[in-house]
């Protein structure tokens, strides 16, 4: 066991699985002699060389388009996109080539690919440093998303989206990089793509979330609990796409009151599909309209930092969506 | 030619009677299959045929030069000499063109014209135009990393260097010196579009600008084609980088059996180009050069129509998918047999 | 009053955008000469000239790009994409730029353009010409997102979205295109952006939708009232981005049953959102669960015919899901 | 120089000492704003610089030739050189590096180095790298729909000409003869990237495979810009079509405050482009050339600092916007005074 943080989890996991498997890469900007913008890949150029942790020109779609090439010709690539918010020139190329390749080839050509995407709102990122962009890539078939918010859980994630013969959009929330540190199991956990994890076991109500807010949401049902006797369960879905239903579902059912709460833009955002499935699939159970929390439809995080606090949903917000629910 | 030569074309490319023979064969059999699938199509048997008739020669030159099964090809929808030459069937190309369950591009998922085999590494051709360059550089850059002599073919038509992938891929090929053949079918139009509004400048004077070379050939002569290609695939074997083909050539056809081309072209210039066919322009080489004689090519003929006919009466008669197939291997098994 | 198919109502909005306001032009590839692989832009270049009806390259990022370029500088160009599936290469531009350009600027820019695309599933269509991606669109606050069935309403929204100083995507189902003509008033009928439209009144239920499953729904809501007395009311969003959430939901607490239905992949579809919206907004007047209708996750309508058949929602679903709607 | 001339550089180009000066100034005013920034930032008043140094004669000698509020400006992150001399201020600079509510270019919503003035048709730029291409590339079609003498100035560092929308936009000015200059500042590195993972061949010999004129030029050498960049404009505005310009400069500071430098480069190497550094490059032209002595040039840089010191002391007193400016504005309101 090994107490890491996240970007530590990120990069043991790309680490090891490069020690394991020589087809396993990384490509990307500034990954190599700087290690990365967020130093999630230092070290690694040095260990592994100039091609298998490779410095990309600054062309995303090309990233994407040569990791596709490369597994189809013997490889593992892991791609990063430098921030979240620079992956739409690459959304051709994931959404609908790598997603498409084993459907369309009738199953001759699969695409084991990894993109790593570190996403979310950090103070003075501002509009194009800080955006939540998953629900982009979870209406196609074919791809999987994850975000998972724990280090044990992102290296273990990591490791299974390397070995998964499917694409797969890995999302790293910036902000929670270097925020706590956990232990994690030496090798890593294995924590399957497309299984949900409950992080807190309870009876009241239910917490879907992911993320930084999954932090603040945690912290909100330990003060529920000791202030109020109120037990939240908090699920995170760790799979974004395809959604572990099941265990979403099994916890409202359990709790008949559901708050959904992430830092995307609320409308259009993955809230609304877990939401939109949560209502149907435990109508009979619901005590309580299923809740929703998100940033407000605004293109996002200003760089002022005054104007910032507005933006985010925040603990406060959180607590206030969970004792509606709790007293409803 | 009004040069004099001591020796032949062919000779000087070290090509012989065989090989030419091949060649020539190829071109006759994509033609021939596109001939069968308008056909079947006026007869309403087929909803949609997009057309390789005029870029044989571009098509077969080229990918006569790749070992099947080794070397990766990207091909696009016009390619069906490329897919052709390097092992694909006309019993292949009229299963795709009908949609059965034995189409080995996609089982009836995809429209005609996006090839694949994994055996013959062809790869899983898209409908968006350009997507397959940077996807090419990948492949070929997985060459370099294993210091394998494989070399990668990715083609396109002239529209579809205007998109950015294909600059985006250029420029990458060019930063690591990778084994890939660029080969830009520049048959002058892009639906209607015609190319003074789709390329600026020379396509082929652009490979200079990423620092590797370009050459822009006649794509109705398949030894000139052959020739070209024969040089570039050499030299990206040898690890010296890519090459980038500007082939010129023209679509005989519509753009496809969706497409009314009297709107933007002149029947003339069809007409034209019609005495620039590549395939009877190889076919007098061959008769010229004493490589085939009329019987002999009849003969050929024969034998091609006649596979040409079985396949349709095969494809025709064979089944679609189950309609399950529709909804099911949307996703690699983990853990599965790769 | 003129009776007009849905294409040739856009071809007229189109048309008569163009002559009442010179600043107004149309880009894409083949919509010139060729006038548009639909023949949407036909007669037009002969009418506006070749930089009024312009013919590009095969760039979609350079389409919306020059459009944006275009508005800044006094112009108000509709841009044709010229299948909903080629709209990736665009994305950027369209979401981080186009609908960023106000925000960002703190309202010195503004972007009034036009993205019109043409989507949907036609047979033969396949993987790559055939698939329904409006959600991509709607979780981008700046941007409006509009999709119109009908003829009239689609002149007007078309007219409507050009005036409108924001950039608006403007999706137009192919199959509907000639499936029917309708009465549309000369100079076409004012409709606006963001509102919903009830094509049916009915107190027993209410389906909403819109592109070909609303012509279908259409049909299954007659059957309905004539075989079982259920008359179901019928709501077209119009506006997917930012809906129309009071008329959605006033309909959703009339009937207490709610059905979405849409072409989309469901998950992650546009329908998500509307079904999360009732279940919140309407909880309370609810009878039944919201229940969605889409295509299944996969990606998309095969080529082969009898392939087809298996992935459309269709009459028979929309009828079961009513059905089990009328009688919860 | 080593070679004779019978007249000065500048009275080749015809640039009389006041233009000469001005042209200075904006340099130092770039230069001395960018210096307080760093020095903010140092005291944990500013959370991120994003620099111009080392590059303001590329970025002045090619705006000057610019009409400001008539012409179209496409600057990137590092521009402040080009802003300036268009007509922004120290003041607008450092309210924008603060977030301050009065920040020209957004009230405080975007980070720093991100202009945008609609006064100057400075267009609001993004921090994604190579957006501004094609939509430069449009505002130049407007000019020439309606006859207009504009032009448009589209700038960007080498990493941008890698995307996909820096080719798509040479190829559409091309294909129509657009008045837009492309001014690629080629400073070796994009972060941590340096040039020859970055860009294969030679950026500027790319634009002739576009059928447009490249040209590349000592991007340290104000005068030398100047010249390149008045030929490309005015060509432009005589509608004869678009000019690529790679200004071959050096970025003097850490890719920004966030960076650190030391992990991909040399220290030594820096020193040796200090030594070319254009601010006393062109001091010493000028000093020379008699057109400044010392006195006036403290003069001049006292003027300036005490300009920029005064800026900064009212943007550290600027209030912030409210906090709600963060949540309206989303959308310009239909019928409204636009
Ligand atoms: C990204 C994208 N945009 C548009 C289309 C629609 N489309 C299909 S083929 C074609 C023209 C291609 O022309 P060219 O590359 O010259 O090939 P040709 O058909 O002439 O062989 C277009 C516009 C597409 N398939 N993909
Ligand atoms: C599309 C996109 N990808 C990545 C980034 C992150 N990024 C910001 S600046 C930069 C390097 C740009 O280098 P260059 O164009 O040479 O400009 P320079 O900073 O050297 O002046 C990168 C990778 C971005 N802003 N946009
Ligand atoms: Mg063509
Ligand atoms: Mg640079």
């Amino acid at each position: 066991m090994t107490t890491k943080s996240l970007l530590q989890a990120i990069h043991d996991g790309l680490a090891g699985e490069m020690r394991a498997d020589e087809t396993v890469m990384v490509l990307g900007e500034d990954v190599g002699r700087a290690g990365g913008v967020f130093r999630v890949t230092e070290g690694l150029q040095e260990e592994f060389g100039e091609y298998r942790v490779m410095d990309t020109p600054l062309a995303e779609s090309l990233i994407a388009g040569a990791a596709i090439g490369l597994s189809v010709n013997g490889m593992r690539p892991v791609a990063e996109i430098q921030f979240a918010d620079f992956i739409p020139p690459a959304f051709d190329q994931i959404v609908s080539e790598a997603a498409r390749f084993y459907y369309r080839s009738g199953g001759a050509y699969y695409v084991p690919i990894t993109v790593r995407v570190p996403y979310g709102v950090v103070p003075g990122g501002a509009l194009y440093h800080s955006q939540s962009v998953e629900a982009w890539f979870c209406n196609t078939p074919g791809l999987k998303v994850v975000a998972p918010t724990y280090p044990a859980d992102a290296e273990g994630l990591l490791r299974s989206a390397i070995r998964d013969p499917n694409p797969v959009v890995f999302f790293e929330h910036k902000r929670c990089y270097r925020l706590l540190k956990e232990e994690v199991p030496e090798g890593g956990a294995v924590v399957p793509v497309g299984k949900a994890r409950i992080h807190r076991a309870g009876t009241d109500l239910t917490v879907v979330s992911y993320g930084f807010v999954l932090h603040q949401a945690l912290e909100v049902a330990e003060k529920l609990s000791t202030e109020h006797g109120v037990e939240a369960e908090v699920v995170e879905p760790l799979t974004l796409y395809p959604l572990d239903r099941g265990t979403i579902v099994d916890s409202a059912k359990k709790t008949g009151k559901v708050l959904v709460a992430s830092e995307a833009n609320l409308t259009g955002s993955v809230s609304a599909e877990i939401a939109a499935v949560v209502a149907r699939e435990a109508f009979e159970w619901l005590d309580a309209p299923v809740m929703r929390l998100g940033a407000p439809d605004v293109p996002t995080a200003p760089f002022a930092k005054p104007l910032l606090e507005s933006f985010m949903p925040g603990a406060e917000k959180i607590e206030a969506a969970l004792l509606e629910l709790a007293r409803y | 030619m009004a040069m004099k030569q001591t020796r032949s074309r062919h000779e000087a490319l070290a090509l012989g009677a065989e090989e030419l023979l091949k060649i020539y064969r190829h071109m006759l059999s994509a033609r021939r299959t596109d001939e069968r699938m308008w056909i079947l199509n006026r007869q309403g048997k087929a909803a949609f045929v997009v057309s390789c008739q005029g870029q044989e020669a571009a098509q077969v030159g080229a990918a006569y030069n790749l070992r099947p099964g080794h070397d990766y090809a990207y091909p696009y929808y016009r390619d069906a000499g490329i897919v052709m030459t390097l092992g694909m069937t006309a019993r292949d190309q009229l299963l795709s063109l009908m949609g059965k369950g034995e189409d080995p591009n996609s089982g009836g998922r995809q429209m005609p014209g996006h090839f694949s085999s994994r055996e013959l590494n062809i790869v899983t051709a898209s409908a968006p135009i350009g997507v397959q360059f940077p996807q090419a550089a990948g492949t070929a850059l997985a060459f370099k990393m294993r210091k394998e002599d494989g070399v990668v073919l990715a083609s396109g038509g002239e529209a579809s260097t205007s998109g950015g992938d294909w600059h985006e891929a250029m420029n990458f090929a060019g930063v690591h010196d990778l084994p890939v053949v660029f080969l830009v079918q520049n048959n002058v139009y892009s639906i209607s579009t015609p190319e003074p509004l789709q390329v600026a400048g020379s396509i082929a004077a652009r490979a200079e600008g990423y620092g590797f070379p370009g050459v822009a050939v006649d794509g109705n002569d398949v030894l000139a084609v052959y020739e070209v290609a024969r040089g570039a695939v050499e030299r990206a074997r040898r690890g010296e980088g890519p090459t980038l083909i500007e082939a010129k050539t023209y679509r005989l056809t519509g753009h496809s059996s969706d497409d009314d081309d009297r709107r933007y072209r002149e029947r003339e210039e069809i007409e034209e180009w019609r005495l620039k066919d590549p395939i009877p322009r190889f076919e007098r080489y061959l008769l010229e050069n004493g490589v085939l004689d009329e019987e002999g090519r009849d003969e050929i003929d024969g034998k091609v129509k006649a596979e040409v006919k079985e396949a349709s009466d095969y494809a025709e008669n064979a089944p679609f998918a189950e309609s399950g197939f529709a909804l099911e291997g949307v996703y690699a098994v983990v853990g599965g047999k790769r």
